[in-house]
């Protein structure tokens, strides 16, 4: 029996972006731009449905079609397993909710608008599908060129150079994608990642440490790891706010979900553990130091995401079954709260036309916006009924041998806490506190509070059960990645956590009054803080890679 | 040139050549005498089938078309991307 | 805007350069060559046409391409998909192979010609 | 030992080498498309074969080269050919907005 269940999932927004831009010449008038936003929600929503009727079939096999019918291991084969089944669900979310957000949000190219985000929607479930290598390469980059397009869509001036920037340091890593694959292809003759992991334990240290540095190096800067995230904060501060929900969401979770494909292969290489540890702990630090001299709304939410990936780097470096499943755990939460944060930025943005928080003075007035924002604030915090508190434990719980990077992570939860409650404080409660007169409620438009809700009751259903979706998702899919099932069990609502909560917040509220009393000292600071061009970013890429091959060539 | 100029030229040379002479040190690449990849042998080998000569044009539209359809939606987004940032202005 | 040497080759050259472009593609499964290699060849002649005769007169044309394009995609598409969906032994005395070269011969033209003429035209008015 | 991979990835080392050290937004790009040659030739002879003949399966080929790099190949040149397109065209129009294509000068209004 073929299963055709993956190409359906894959052609449905092909399918949906070719009909609009088929339709787009004949819809001139305005009531007939509206069947196009329908047609862009069918082709996205058709997906997330069909996925959650495949899970029955996908908690028992593999689903798995080969294309055009030839041999398994030779040709292109798109696979459904509990590993890609969480991304896929995920991200088909997520696109769905931001998409519903961006009707309203957008106010340029809206028709076109459309046609891009479904194209990048069918190269994120190209790349979750595809098992082949090349094939990876070839709808990585199909979404990867959409975001750039997206990117300079932003309606700010500095959206061209961030999108130039992005697109540089994009097709940079792609290069070096290829040349890893090539290497690969060279030694093994195989492109499928399955026929490979038996080939590349074979293979003798040296290539594998060159192909090791390629790919990582490929997929550090699609992850936005330290020493080369700085596309990252100027692309997603300047992209649309949908744009940004799902380039901080999804896109960046496809270079960790290549490095857990790939990484998982067979690569005998001492030293990656620690090497990955380090690495996770420098950007989960680095990215909340930087957060807080912000004062721009979304560069701060950019920040957050490369502290944020630095701890679900931090939880799969031990490669151990615990720290892969808190990091799978991490990558759904991260998405999903993320993407709440930026759409409330989004539409604060909307409603008060400027990024800066030291301008925005909402108030009461944006209710919904203000409730979903704390509950966002809350899970990317940690606290004990959200999500982020369960993921983060779970890492803390994989860390028992190394402790000096639990107490790293503790200092980046104590960060990101002053992070969001600078935001809270400056754009809601200090003219709440200040000018008691009741301002009219000028809410965010219908359309863009119901994902916002919708995100919202996520964040506390992830957090308040998890053994659901521990036991029925991330588990599975941890044991078809490292194989091994263990069973984890979270004190998360003990009196002990709940009480580290709270004095991890004690702990923020505290740094938060230093930063606001320093607040001109920050902006000096700011000021002098030298921002690299691009070519300086090349040249950190370089002598990063240059370190890691010389690293990894002196321990092997 | 300027000094600064002179000086990141310097660095870049010479990261550059540490990345190669490493890079080239840990990996040695020689041709091999006969096609021993398994997946070209495979393709090769059922090259009757899809009744073409020309090899590289049967695995681009036959054995591995799903890639050039993605491909085919690279150029397609890059056009009307073009199309779209250029058209705003005018 | 151009001079009439470049005028005169054009006109001498490019009858061979189409010709050339359209056996690129047709014969791209038995001799070298392909739908993409021929397409940009024929992009190429419709540079150069571009170059030689300005590019006021070009609206209608580029409106042809734009739906040549279009439909290009949407073929590919659909006639991609049968050879991705179908189990391919059913298919192979279709012959659709030369088609599928065909469909994407067209699609790289027009796609390639009119990055090209959109790329001339936004330059032009402004320097 | 001059063989086409290390000439690969010496052009593709040099492409990269042209995008840390210049300024201007259209060097920038050229050696971006320098870099992607440098992968191309890399990628093709990886395929090669002491003695091949080319992978056009007529009667008389014994010995073909390998041609899944070269598939390979035609949809990286496409892929970089959009790059390139699109690059080209964000840099027309950063120099439409800010009258300079110097890396440097481009000062966006950030906060």
């Amino acid at each position: 029996m073929i299963d055709y269940e993956p190409v359906l999932i894959i052609i449905t927004p092909v399918i949906a972006a070719s009909i609009i831009s088929f339709l787009s010449p004949f819809l001139k008038t305005e009531r007939t731009k509206k069947i196009q936003k329908y047609i862009a929600i069918i082709g996205l929503s058709l997906p997330f449905f069909y996925l959650i009727l495949l899970y029955p079939t996908v908690s028992i096999k593999t689903i798995q079609y080969n294309m055009g019918g030839w041999a398994t291991p030779y040709a292109i084969t798109l696979i459904i397993d509990p590993f890609n089944y969480t991304f896929l669900i995920i991200s088909s979310l997520i696109t769905l909710l931001a998409f519903i957000f961006s009707m309203k949000d957008v106010k340029k190219a809206k028709a076109k608008f459309s046609f891009f985000f479904l194209l990048m929607v069918a190269g994120i479930y190209g790349v979750f599908l595809s098992v082949d290598l090349f094939n990876i390469y070839v709808f990585f980059e199909l979404c990867v060129i959409t975001s750039y397009i997206l990117v300079t869509l932003g309606d700010q001036k500095g959206s061209l150079k961030a999108a130039f920037t992005y697109l540089i340091l994009g097709s940079i890593a792609s290069l070096f994608f290829l040349l890893g694959i090539g290497l690969l292809y060279f030694n093994t003759g195989a492109l499928n990642i399955f026929h490979l992991s038996t080939l590349v334990s074979k293979l003798d240290v040296t290539i594998q440490l060159a192909v090791f540095t390629f790919l990582f190096g490929a997929v550090a800067v699609k992850a936005a790891l330290p020493p080369f995230h700085t596309w990252l904060v100027d692309a997603h501060s300047t992209a649309p706010s949908a744009v940004s929900a799902v380039l901080s969401g999804i896109t960046v979770k496809i270079g960790l979900y290549i490095f857990l494909r790939v990484f998982t292969m067979g690569f005998q290489l001492q030293g990656m553990t620690e090497f990955l540890l380090i690495l996770g702990v420098v950007a989960a630090l680095g990215g909340v130091i930087f957060a807080l001299f912000e004062w721009d709304i979304k560069r701060l939410l950019a920040y957050s995401t490369i502290s944020q990936m630095g701890y679900i780097v931090v939880g799969l470096a031990t490669f151990s079954a615990i720290g892969v499943a808190g990091g799978l755990y991490h990558i759904i939460n991260h998405a999903v709260f993320k993407g709440l944060l930026f759409l409330c930025a989004g539409a604060m943005i909307y409603r008060t036309g400027t990024k800066d928080i030291r301008k925005h003075n909402i108030g009461t007035t944006m209710p919904v916006t203000l409730i979903t924002f704390i509950i966002a604030a809350f899970s990317i915090a940690g606290v004990t009924p959200f999500n982020g508190s369960v993921s983060k434990s779970i890492i803390e719980a994989s860390l028992s041998n190394h402790p000096l990077v639990w107490f790293f992570l503790l200092l980046t939860c104590i960060g990101t806490i002053t992070i969001f409650s600078k935001i809270l404080y400056y754009s809601f409660l200090k003219t709440a506190i200040h000018n008691k007169i009741k301002q009219p409620s000028q809410e965010a438009p219908f359309s863009m509070q119901l994902p916002m809700v919708v995100l919202a009751f996520f964040c506390i259903i992830l957090g308040a059960f998890p053994h659901i979706w521990l036991d029925n998702i991330i588990l599975p899919a941890t044991s078809s990645i490292i194989g091994g099932y263990t069973t984890i069990q979270i004190k998360i609502f003990e009196p002990m956590t709940i009480l580290k909560d709270w004095l991890l917040i004690g702990f923020g509220l505290l740094l938060l009054k230093i930063v606001i009393s320093r607040a001109q000292y920050i902006d000096k600071i700011r000021k002098r803080i030298v921002l690299p061009n691009l070519n300086i970013k090349v040249v950190m890429m370089m002598f990063a890679l240059t370190l890691i091959l010389s690293l990894f060539k002196f321990l092997n | 040139m300027t000094k600064m100029k002179w000086f990141t030229y310097l660095l870049s040379a010479i990261i550059l050549m540490t990345f190669g002479l490493i890079f080239f040190s840990t990996v040695f690449l020689s041709y091999p005498d006969v096609l021993h990849s398994e997946m070209s042998l495979y393709y090769l080998d059922h090259l009757s089938l899809t009744k073409a000569v020309n090899a590289v044009s049967a695995i681009l539209l036959d054995f591995r078309a799903y890639d050039t359809l993605g491909e085919i939606l690279v150029l397609f987004a890059t056009i009307s991307g073009v199309m779209l940032i250029l058209r705003r202005e005018t | 805007m151009t001079s009439k040497i470049v005028q005169t080759t054009t006109t001498i050259i490019l009858p061979f350069l189409l010709l050339f472009g359209v056996y690129v593609i047709i014969f791209g499964h038995i001799s070298p060559g392909g739908g993409f290699q021929g397409g940009m060849i024929l992009a190429g002649a419709a540079m150069l046409i571009a170059l030689a005769y300005g590019f006021d007169k070009l609206p209608r044309f580029m409106s042809h391409l734009q739906s040549l394009e279009a439909g290009g995609v949407l073929l590919f598409i659909f006639v991609g998909s049968i050879t991705v969906l179908v189990w391919l032994p059913f298919l192979a005395d279709l012959h659709i192979l030369p088609i599928l070269n065909i469909i994407v011969g067209i699609k790289v033209f027009a796609g390639v010609a009119l990055i090209y003429i959109f790329i001339a035209r936004w330059e032009l008015p402004h320097d | 030992m001059i063989n086409g991979m290390n000439i690969g990835i010496i052009l593709f080392l040099i492409g990269i080498f042209g995008m840390m050290t210049n300024k201007n937004i259209i060097k920038i790009i050229m050696s971006l498309t320098v870099a992607e040659n440098g992968v191309l030739i890399f990628f093709i002879s990886i395929g090669y074969v002491i003695g091949g003949q080319s992978p056009i399966i007529t009667s008389d080929v014994t010995n073909p080269v390998d041609p899944l790099p070269q598939a390979m190949m035609i949809t990286m040149i496409v892929i970089s050919l959009c790059l390139t397109a699109l690059s080209l065209t964000i840099a027309a129009w950063i120099f439409h907005k800010y009258k300079t294509l110097n890396v440097e000068d481009i000062i966006d209004d950030r906060l």
